[in-house]
């Protein structure tokens, strides 16, 4: 079965979205009535189906989402399992730019600057690899010190930890005004040719 | 030209190659064998117009008209002897002028793709690319922007302002005339090295022999030169009409 | 077509990954040969083509990903209305070819190309995710690098970087010498169409 306009339409919303998709979202866009929106439903469930495809269209409370089929997830789980974890959670993100930048540093230093406790979000740098211990500051107590690994450099395409950029250079090209968004396209040719007659140099 | 179509015009170039080019287009002319003296004339006509609006030419676009200027003149100037080891400007500004039309046809073609793939959407999954406060996870692709954004917003209330930041000197010709124009007032006739000032950096130098090229249009000055390549000697000008008069 | 196991479960893992996914990755948790794996994405791609729909397979930088068919993107856009990026300014996207195609350069090296200052466009690109910053040329001042992102393929739809329209006719342009650069051998005027040497790019 080869999928019509509307039911395309449908599956490329339903791909799309972030939240499963409701019937008026889908009226709505599509403009179409709500008795042609569920025949194209199940003509795209349908042909998914009969293609043997790893997507399926599934129901999800009041709305509808791709999923994938869960025969498979099994191996789907094998993609997450051995990978980091994707992103870096704001946490983190602190506390590896106070680290980055005043290593090597103690925890309390990292909690001076941040304000809140860093327990977790320095245990979550040190299990992804991106800080490690460098040491004990000889302080009362001799508090561990840490630093940036080859891995951070990794993840941030830096070769070296000096390519950093410094803090200063950073604020200067966040102080430039950012540029207005779009400019109406170019002259490119006729259009704005002026008049010659003040030529007074000729 | 009339002034509204020339400050609409200038700010439609992205710098003073794009208008070259956009000169050259114009007057069907061959990139790869320029008459610069016609390039230069039809240049200046653009910027003046500009200024006359009192418009605040960008100091690229200056740049270029010095370049274009001398250009210009050294093909009117007696060769220094044959072991100038000069990199040939006129060279230079081909080059310039090929590489930057090459890059502004790609970015014509880049554009055509942002309008195909700018349409096509990934799943939701991808998404999380759109979202400002997470980095993204490739290695090698996260941005340090994120890791120094966040420092910045940690240190926004508890450190002094960042350190003033070095401003690009933007000299405005207006203040560059009135600056001659007091000096031969206050000193009399004097030469164009001491007028621009003893360590005086190369904006600095073109933008005063701009501003002294204004002024010779204006009747406002005479500029005398006794050998080629000598010393320019700056004099105001006796029918100096009464100050900020048009240039007529 | 119906797909069987071994596409199956690429198409559920590329569904489900949140970046591209490359082949190492995809050989890795399948078990199967590259060979074998190619052949796979093939049968997705033409089985997805086959049945009409809005989703299609494509290659970005060196993985795979599914997205929605961009023919349907005025559809799909309602879905983002206002939470979709704009398109880039002209001074952006001069700028971002000039660093896509002489990377890693540094901010004066661009200036030099364009003949203007690319401040605040190098700042929305950076703010784009489009370019980043990768290193410093070991020169005085040590200015910093900035080099193209995995986001500047997907948001071009580029395969890789060797995929850049006139490449080897860019790349050679900079690397000549003022003193020896030439008019091409082909004839051409000022008149011809600009799109005349990127005719085998398509």
């Amino acid at each position: 079965m080869i999928l019509d306009k509307l039911a395309r339409e449908i599956e490329a919303i339903i791909f799309a979205a972030d939240t499963p998709v409701d019937m008026e979202t889908l009226t709505r866009i599509t403009g179409a009535l709500e008795d042609s929106v569920q025949q194209a439903l199940d003509r795209i469930s349908g042909s998914l189906e009969e293609g043997g495809h790893a997507m399926m269209l599934r129901r999800v409370g009041s709305g509808w989402r791709i999923v994938t089929d869960p025969a498979l997830g099994e191996v789907v789980s094998l993609l997450f399992e051995d990978r980091r974890p994707g992103k870096l959670s704001r946490a983190s993100l602190e506390t590896l730019a106070v680290v980055a930048y005043s290593q090597p540093c103690t925890r309390a230093e990292v909690e001076e600057i941040r304000g809140v406790g860093c327990d977790s979000a320095l245990r979550t740098l040190l299990e992804r690899n991106m800080i490690r211990i460098a040491g004990r500051r000889e302080l009362p107590g001799r508090p561990l010190l840490y630093a940036t690994t080859q891995e951070f450099l990794l993840y941030f395409g830096l070769d070296d930890l000096d390519h950093l950029p410094r803090l200063d250079e950073i604020t200067e090209l966040l102080q430039t005004p950012p540029e207005e968004l779009q400019r109406p396209d170019h002259p490119e040719g006729e259009k704005a040719s002026p008049k010659e007659d003040a030529a007074e140099d000729g | 030209m009339s002034a509204d179509t020339c400050r609409v015009t200038l700010e439609l170039f992205e710098g003073p190659l794009d208008l070259l080019l956009y000169l050259i287009r114009r007057d069907e002319l061959d990139i790869w064998d320029v008459p610069v003296a016609h390039v230069a004339r039809q240049y200046l006509q653009y910027i003046r117009a500009a200024r006359e609006l009192n418009l605040d030419v960008a100091s690229e676009y200056l740049v270029m008209a010095a370049t274009l200027t001398s250009i210009k003149s050294r093909s009117l100037l007696p060769r220094r002897g044959e072991g100038d080891e000069d990199e040939d400007p006129r060279a230079l500004l081909l080059r310039q002028l090929v590489l930057y039309r090459a890059f502004r046809e790609v970015s014509g073609e880049l554009r055509e793709i942002e309008n195909v793939w700018r349409d096509s959407f990934p799943g939701p999954g991808e998404r999380g690319r759109w979202s400002r406060d997470t980095a993204p996870m490739d290695p090698g692709q996260a941005s340090i922007l994120d890791l120094v954004g966040a420092l910045e917003e940690l240190q926004a209330d508890r450190l002094p302002p960042p350190p003033a930041r070095f401003e690009r000197p933007r000299m405005s010709l207006a203040e560059c005339i009135v600056d001659i124009e007091t000096s031969l007032k206050d000193r009399g006739p004097m030469g164009f090295r001491r007028l621009v000032g003893g360590n005086a950096g190369p904006e600095r130098i073109i933008y005063y022999f701009l501003a002294l090229l204004e002024l010779a249009v204006r009747g406002r000055v005479v500029i005398r030169q006794t050998s080629p390549l000598g010393e320019l000697t700056v004099a105001p000008s006796m029918a100096a009409a009464p100050k900020g008069a048009a240039p007529e």
